[in-house]
Parts: C-alpha cells; structure tokens; sequence
C-alpha cells in the first residue's frame, strides 16, 4: 500500500496491512513535525508534492527494497498540506522474517524516500517567515520570502 | 516546439506559475533545456543550477536528448518525511 | 512505560506515549509469532517470565537507552501466556529528534531485551511436541518433553 | 543457612518444582551454588553448566559470595521478544 494524503495519517492500519504469521518482526516508522531545529522553531510545516511522480517514486522504493530483503510487507503513507506540531507526516511500515531485516529495509525506505521522492516542505518559522527545504541549496534571503 | 515545464516548491513560488513554456528545438538535451529555462524564467536564475529535473515521472541526467517529449519537470532538490 | 501483560498489546497506546512535539522520529517494533522456523512449523508459543526481574531489567534498559542516545521516549509492553500465530509478543516504541537515533536505539532496545530480560518462550510444534527455547542451549531429547 | 533457588522455564520443567531449597555454608560463592543445586536436584544436570543466576533481580557473576542472601533465582539463557 502506497498513498498521499491529505488527511491525518492512521498508522494502526498501515502497520496491520503489514503484518503476517510469515512475519516475526514488523518495523514502524513515523516522522512526525518537530518544534525545535538548532535554536529555530517551527509552528507549522506545508507539505506539497508532484504527485504523480512521488507515488512511482515510492513504487520504485518499494520494489527495490523488495529485491534487496526478504520482506513480507510494505506500506507506505505520506501526509500533504498545513501540518501542526507533533503531527504525523509520513508512516512506513515493513515487516520481515527477522529483525535485522525489518530495521535494515525500514531504515532505507526513509532514508531513500527522503532524497529521491518529489516531496517538499515548507517550514513556517515562529518569526513569521516561511521557507521551503531544499537540501543543498542556500537559504532564500528575506527578500525572496512570500 | 514548445516544452511544458511544470515549476515545484520554490521554483514555482520564484516563478509566480506552476508551469512555464518554453520554446526549443527537438533533441535538445537536458542542460540545453536548463539553460533555455533561465532565459525564459529569469526568476529561477539563483535556483536554476540545484534543479532536477523529471520526464514520464523518472528523474533524468543533464546529458539526455528530450526528444518528442513535451512535458519536463523541474524542480529543487526534495525534502520529504 | 514498561510492562507485562497477559492481554493483547495495543501498540497504537504504546506509541502515542512517546510521541512529542520534540520528537521527529518514532520507531516502533513489533515481535511477532512467526510460522516457521527454517523447516520447522511452529502452531503457538507460550511465554513466561521471571515478573520482578524482567521489569527490573527492562527499566535498567530504558535508562541505558536514555544515556547513549537523546531519546524523548521509551515504552515497552511484552506480553506473556499463549499466544497464537501472527500475535505481538512484544512492542517497543522509541522517539527522538532524528530519525539515526531512533533507529539506533530501537534496534539496541530489542537486541538487548533478547539477551538480558529473564522471559523465556515455549514452542509448540507443529508435530505436537513443545520445547522451551533456550539459546545456547542444546535442544531438549523427545524423553525430556514433556 | 538454606537458600531457596527459584527456577524458571525449562529448569523448573527438569526439576518438576518452581523453588527448591538448598543447604549451604554462609559465605558459598555462585559456582559453589551451582555444584550444590546439581547434587540437590540431580534432575537438571544437563542443564546446571547452563543457568544463570540472579540476587535482588541483577544477574551476579560466578565469583560472587551470597553472603546472607536467602533467595537466588536460577534460569537456563533468555528467549524473550
């Protein structure tokens, strides 16, 4: 199961979709909107994505994981739009005979997913100002802000 | 022909659109495509070297002959999760 | 939160505990009864514990967690008694601010939990006799079985 | 002094008990223990090179003296999780 959602994310049902009696370990991983970056705070994050693509990309993720490591499941659900605090922005879930492959494959999932599927977030600073995250690329000056 | 470059994130807050036409000869590569972009767009110059960019939903090498192909996207790096 | 229970865990509970406006990364692992076991089938498990130890144990694990990585929460709930193919015996569930540490140490969480807290599982076999897993430990003669 | 040696999983199985008592001097060190659990309850010796043992819930190592302690538990290797 691969989705983009607008709505909050149920993460008990991504993690059950996963689960089997071929399966002795399930990992969950849940990204959730952190307050505090270094000293800068965060009151919100907007995500956006291009949706068509993010959700080959994710397709692809999840074949390669499936080539790399016996998995039994894998799901995954990523949030779009105004999230709060705390809230969830994406879940993914994989499950596996054993556990070293459960931790491995949930690890690269979220580690590939962040580099490589066409998702952005916007931060939305206490200060008031707003910024998309772009890894690598110098922040925008006041100027360039909405 | 025209290319359709659809804009993502900050490329398209800095453009003021969502997508951007641009006129190019057929077969002209992705860096060629970059380049013509920036003229079109002089908006995205501060962005345009950290762009990638995507054609059918794959992300595409700076080398690659765009063909027929009429729909590009284009966009900074991603920061999902 | 640490426990034992004899009753189905709910790790939805158990991860909502840990989550934090702090956080931006929740691990969770689920242990779950696993069919078979190379060629062996397995039918059910039957857990027991040392109960005073066991969450002696896992608490010391919990502040082992808390000095090696900035965790924001731990919680474990390990269940006890019969438990039927594709139940959860165990559920751990870790948040911290990046997604390396919540990872790193739910994987050590598990690893550690395995060696160390005095719970023992029984296997029920398909072919009807039952074996207590030990390991290390040479596998009982069918005289010795009961 | 007597100390009582609770036994778990299959230990407690191979004795057919949940605790039996042992007779021993003040002061007798955990290998001590061992050998005297192994002439008590001849029933686990396939298993007593294997137990491990506990005092106040900690594991104690092989050199320790029980001292006063009146109760030890004694369990063959963990399968948790």
């Amino acid at each position: 199961m691969i989705e983009l959602t607008h709505d909050p994310i149920d993460y008990t049902q991504l993690t059950e979709r996963v689960r089997s009696d071929q399966a002795g370990a399930v990992v969950l991983f849940l990204g959730t909107v952190r307050e505090m970056t270094g000293s800068r705070q965060t009151l919100a994050l907007d995500y956006d994505a291009y949706p068509e693509m993010a959700l080959a990309q994710m397709q692809r993720l999840v074949e390669d994981i499936q080539q790399r490591w016996p998995v039994t499941g894998v799901a995954i659900s990523h949030r779009l739009g105004h999230l709060e605090l705390g809230d969830i922005s994406v879940a993914a879930a994989v499950s596996s005979p054993h556990r070293a492959q459960a931790f491995e494959a949930g690890r690269f999932l979220i580690d590939e997913l962040k580099v490589r599927v066409p998702i952005w977030k916007k931060e939305n600073w206490a200060d008031g100002s707003t910024e998309w995250v772009h890894p690598g690329v110098p922040s925008t000056a006041p100027a360039e802000q909405e | 022909m025209n290319v359709t470059v659809r804009l993502f994130a900050r490329a398209r807050e800095l453009a003021g659109q969502s997508e951007v036409c641009v006129n190019v000869p057929e077969g002209l590569t992705v860096a060629e495509l970059r380049h013509r972009l920036g003229q079109t767009c002089p908006e995205l110059k501060s962005l345009l070297p950290h762009l990638m960019f995507a054609v059918d939903n794959e992300y595409v090498s700076e080398a690659r002959c765009l063909g027929p192909t009429v729909e590009v996207a284009a966009f900074p790096p991603v920061s999902g999760g």
